[in-house]
């Protein structure tokens, strides 16, 4: 057991899958001197050098369309977006080419890449700089999506996005970095594709990921004071999606709630709440409920931007009023 | 005076200083700028700003107020993410600024838009930005506005060294030369994006010659002398307004990191040290003193009749309310239109069913 | 009453709204002396001259930033995008400049273009060409998005899109061009954000957008046949979303099937189906059943082309199943 | 010989015609483009093609043929829409590219990719793309490739005239430049980008200013003399490979329409009359009679067998099997990875419940 914050966490995945192989190089903006916007490749370029810590000009478009031509001609690539907002500017390359390319070609070749980004509220950081859209990158055939809540989790899903043979968007919460978590990275942890059941109750399902399983868990917390015991499940991956495990916890509750950071309307939030009544209707009591961001851009102003995405006091509150139903 | 440059900018006050009308008067700006983004500074240390994200254009100042200077009334402008001084030199209401950086309803952007997104109608400011080239394409858009509508005016977006690397610059210097619009890219060099030099973003630091390459009027200038940029911008911006489309580059320094958390340990203290030579304001008042244009009596005074002003715009900042939770559904879209449902409506209708 | 194909009442409310704003400029590859690739904008430039009906060269990025900063400035653009899938390219001026602006802003301006693009397969014309992406679009706060699936709506939706205050993207759909009908563009349509009931019936809601509303216009008149009476919902647009209809139409018959011709996962039919199931849980006999296009790029093969998205068949077997359930 | 060219194309066969094996060669590929080409119209006239986005490269076969000529066998490239002519000089098998076109199983991707979408990795091929110029930064990655594995290999973009007013061009371009990269930028300049000519495009037709502006080796040869385009292509891969990244602009005509369902209205029939007489097939034929380097007798009969082949391709495809229903969701992801669930498993699963 030690101490370890996400940041470290995810730069030790990283450290350590390069020093296992040679084939891995890090490019994006300020990754390598600068040592990453948020710290997490601090001081790798003292280990791997300039030529695996490639430090780019700002060039969104080229940074994830030189990581597909590399990761199709040998090497693998970790390509960074220092925001999730920028993905506006990638979005060809990552959808039209990165996801379409092995399926296009016939199977011929595959895109191992992996696409390390960051995205959520957190920081007054503007409706440019707080996005969560995580939604359109699920949206897209061909896409793995890894979005890791836990410091545990930002060590094993990078690790193992970086086995792939596919490419991986994995996002980070900038709101996590600095969070601190007691971790045995030699513990198991559920394999690639697995949601993780991180609190178990039965009076409500609570599905989430990335930071809004905290959320969720100080909520149940609180619930559990007013004598409610909710499961929270942490999804850790929405490509794949585990689905078993959703239909297993709440066809055993029968009421669930599923929150995203994300815009309301068509997010992830709508897809999981879709899920979970097909597979779940003769078990439900009543709808699935959702909890997410408000359908507006984020505002720089703090209390406007707390206001506008979940927290903990409307799951609670929300949760004691599907409870009391 | 302490409300001086209230939506004065636009106007000339340094009959208060000396002779040199011109010199005096973008000396003035160009203090104003320093001695407010000093107190943005304060404003971050006091935890009084919205946020850290907060980008200091402390040894830019002769980029804003030169090209300004060479601005007209009607003209339109992007800025990028260092845009405090353009929008000062423009004539922005420190005190409005400030609230928006502390993210307050009283602010130009009623403190949804912060440092990074702060615009002004008023003042043809079409918008701050916090996506490295993102607000290049639309003053393309304005000139053709101006253009289409005749309109006279012409629209400038100002820019980082940075930004040279995004595509869409080319597309839209491609397009602005092909219509003949009235429209000036301006580059601030002002050496690095980030921890980046320029030298490592690129292998071609001359600029202008890429925007020759696309047709354009691409000229180079020093951020030092703001005399220099206010004649090529004001040169460039008369062709512009007859058709011929420029990109001017001008040089200067990052002063210090790159926003407030940042101590630059990519470079050491030597090189900044040299950089920080490279002092447009202390030049001008130089040459304010030197050709006698003024006396250092008088100058003090100004600078002292500036900081005042600008500690106003703190406590103007700090007094100023925060936006009332209504304000987060507002102007999403326009007013009258269909709304955004707020979440406990909708939870509340869901949930009340029995 | 006049027979008109879906591509001329395009032309036509873009000729006529011209002629009645002197503010409406078109912004697009090909759109002035070639007429737009798929024939829309047609010799509009003799009537309007290469002033209003601007080439561009191939920039979509710029394209629609150049739209943004027209629309602040006095004009009202229509900026096209020959396909939809090329929005990667300009998301970030889309999502992340034109829907934030009027709120980043505080209010001080709005930017009043119209985004228009097609959509959807048909034409073999392979993954990069072929794609549904509205998720993408609905899932943004601050853009309206409209669908037609008729002529007159071809016509009505385009013509109103040009008097909103706010940014509008207009998604046509490739194979409906050449659709011919008989209309009466005088006479009265449902108001701009009001889905039309297109069929009515008891057995169940059958609630689509854009090609997939003849789709299931056909396999409702198939199902007729065997005795199954289908409403079918024509949502129009998707943005603003017209729940009270889908509310009182599936409160009314208990069963619904949404489609969508974008891929299934996190898509428009997840949206319509959590909406629906928050609505009218109560009234619902079975799950929101979701058809959509499989999570598969989608390929040139014609056979596989068409395999991938609904059609006729499926949607009539399905609407049985759940008739017969 | 009716198979000739499959699997063949990097090897010389010239020895059949005349003594300067180069020419001969040359005219070899570039007749097998022509007379492919002439097919796939073909094949859409038959109603045998997938869809109607073909984009026939007739006039353009010096840049196909010149420039693959001065690759090797490990290099790789990217192609645009227009990219027939380019795999073919490469070395393709003419009957699984008609068999791709025609969306069949057989074709190098089994039918999804088609005309738009071809590759082949065995002759290095990233792929064909349908956005113009998303094939470019894929390039730069293949080159990073070749670099930090010292491969040996350079990387090859071939794009066209319109693909240079696309901003991702130029951030490719500077990072090619940045690293040292062995790399290649190919513009094939056929004057029009659908119905815009080169110049309605732009006001800076000399794109080969614009790559030196961003501090590449940029050139520009005329597309008629396959020789020449070969002989500047060997020079700038060399100087590639040596870390010394090009950009080529290879001037030629667009004989036909963009697609199979453009005739051209947008041109005169002068313009196009005056195009056509820049054939560097019938240039290039011309030469090898004018310097006896080979025969009108056996250039005819070349001529024929060539025809033969690409006929034999059209049979070929058009017997070709269509990909079975279940190739729908294979490939998605990589076999033995979790893969998307079937539609009908789903509605099986959700409806079966009674
Ligand atoms: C598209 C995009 N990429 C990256 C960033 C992160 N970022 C913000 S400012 C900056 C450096 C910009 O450098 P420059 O353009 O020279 O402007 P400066 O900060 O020097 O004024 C970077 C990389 C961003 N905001 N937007
Ligand atoms: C990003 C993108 N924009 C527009 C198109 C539509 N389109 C296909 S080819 C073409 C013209 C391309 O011209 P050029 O690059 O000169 O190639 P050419 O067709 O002349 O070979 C256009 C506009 C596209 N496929 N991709
Ligand atoms: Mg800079
Ligand atoms: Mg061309």
């Amino acid at each position: 057991m030690q101490t370890l914050t996400y940041r470290d966490a995810l730069r030790r995945a990283l450290a350590e899958a390069m020093t296992e192989d040679a084939d891995i190089v890090v490019i994006g903006e300020e990754v390598g001197r600068y040592g990453g916007a948020y710290g997490v490749t601090k001081d790798l370029i003292q280990t791997f050098g300039p030529d695996r810590m490639i430090d780019t000009p700002i060039s969104e478009p080229a940074i994830v369309g030189v990581a597909v031509g590399a990761a199709m001609t040998g090497l693998r690539p970790v390509a960074e977006l220092m925001y999730v907002d920028f993905l506006g500017l990638s979005m060809d390359q990552l959808a039209n080419q990165a996801a379409k390319i092995r399926y296009m070609f016939g199977g011929q070749i595959g895109v191992p890449m992996v696409l390390r980004t960051q995205g959520g509220t957190g920081r007054s950081a503007g409706a440019q700089h707080s996005q969560s859209l995580e939604a359109w990158v699920m949206h897209t055939p061909g896409l793995r999506l890894a979005m890791p809540a836990t410091v545990a989790d930002a060590y094993h899903l990078l690790r193992h996005s970086l086995t792939l043979p596919d490419p991986v968007v994995f996002i980070e919460h900038k709101a996590l970095y600095a969070r601190k978590e007691q971790v045995d990275l030699a513990a198991p942890v559920p394999p690639w594709g697995k949601a993780a059941v991180r609190r178990r109750g039965d009076d409500l399902v609570i599905v989430t990921y990335s930071r809004q399983v905290h959320f969720a868990l100080d909520a149940a917390a609180l619930l559990a004071t007013a004598g409610i015991e909710a499961t929270v499940i942490d999804l850790r991956t929405l490509n794949p999606l585990d689905i078993d495990t959703l239909r297993a916890e709440v066809a055993r509750v029968g009421k669930a709630m599923v929150i995203s950071e994300g815009a309301l309307t068509a997010g992830v939030a709508a897809e999981l709440a879709s899920r979970i009544a097909e597979e779940c209707f003769d078990f439900l009591e009543q709808p699935v409920v959702r909890v997410a961001a408000e359908d507006v851009p984020i505002a720089v102003s703090p209390t406007l931007e707390a206001a506008s995405v979940p927290g903990v006091a409307i799951i609670a509150e929300t949760a004691e009023r599907m409870v009391r139903w | 005076m302490q409300d001086a440059g209230a939506g004065q900018g636009l106007e000339a006050r340094a009959g208060d200083i000396g002779g040199n009308r011109a010199l005096a008067d973008l000396y003035r700006t160009m203090r104003r700028i320093r001695s407010f983004e000093e107190r943005v500074g304060e404003l971050f240390l006091r935890g009084e700003s919205a946020g850290s994200m907060l980008h200091l254009s402390i040894g830019e100042e002769a980029a804003a107020a030169g090209v300004c200077a060479a601005m007209r009334p009607h003209d339109t402008f992007t800025t990028h993410h260092r845009g405090h001084g353009i929008f000062l030199a423009r004539g922005a209401d420190p005190r409005r600024m400030m609230a928006e950086i502390a993210g307050k309803q009283d602010g130009y952007c009623q403190g949804k838009g912060g440092s990074m997104h702060i615009a002004d109608m008023g003042l043809g400011h079409l918008g701050a930005n916090a996506i490295v080239g993102g607000g290049i394409p639309a003053v393309v858009g304005a000139g053709l506005s101006s253009k289409c509508k005749a309109l006279g005016s012409v629209s400038v977006a100002f820019f980082g060294d940075g930004a040279m690397q995004q595509g869409v610059l080319y597309e839209s210097m491609n397009m602005a030369a092909l219509w003949d619009l009235p429209v000036l890219f301006v580059c601030i060099n002002n050496q690095y994006g980030m921890g980046t030099r320029v030298d490592q973003a690129t292998r071609a630091t001359d600029f202008e010659k890429r925007a020759q390459a696309f047709g354009l009027n691409g000229r180079a200038v020093d951020g030092l002398d703001v005399e220099a940029v206010r004649q090529i911008a004001g040169d460039m911006a008369d062709a512009a307004r007859a058709g011929r489309p420029g990109f001017l580059t001008v040089s200067c320094y990052r002063f210090f990191g790159h926003a407030r958390m940042d101590k630059s340990p990519y470079r050491d203290v030597a090189e900044e040290a040299e950089g920080r030579k490279k002092d447009p304001v202390a030049f001008a008042r130089d040459r304010l003193l030197a050709e006698a244009l003024a006396d250092a009596a008088t100058l003090d005074q100004l600078d002292a009749e500036i900081g005042r002003e600008m500690d106003a715009s703190i406590d103007f900042a700090i007094a100023a309310e925060v936006p009332g939770p209504e304000a987060m559904f507002r102007d999403v879209f326009a007013a009258g239109e269909p709304q955004p449902e707020p979440l406990r409506t909708r939870l509340d209708r869901v949930l009340a069913r029995r």
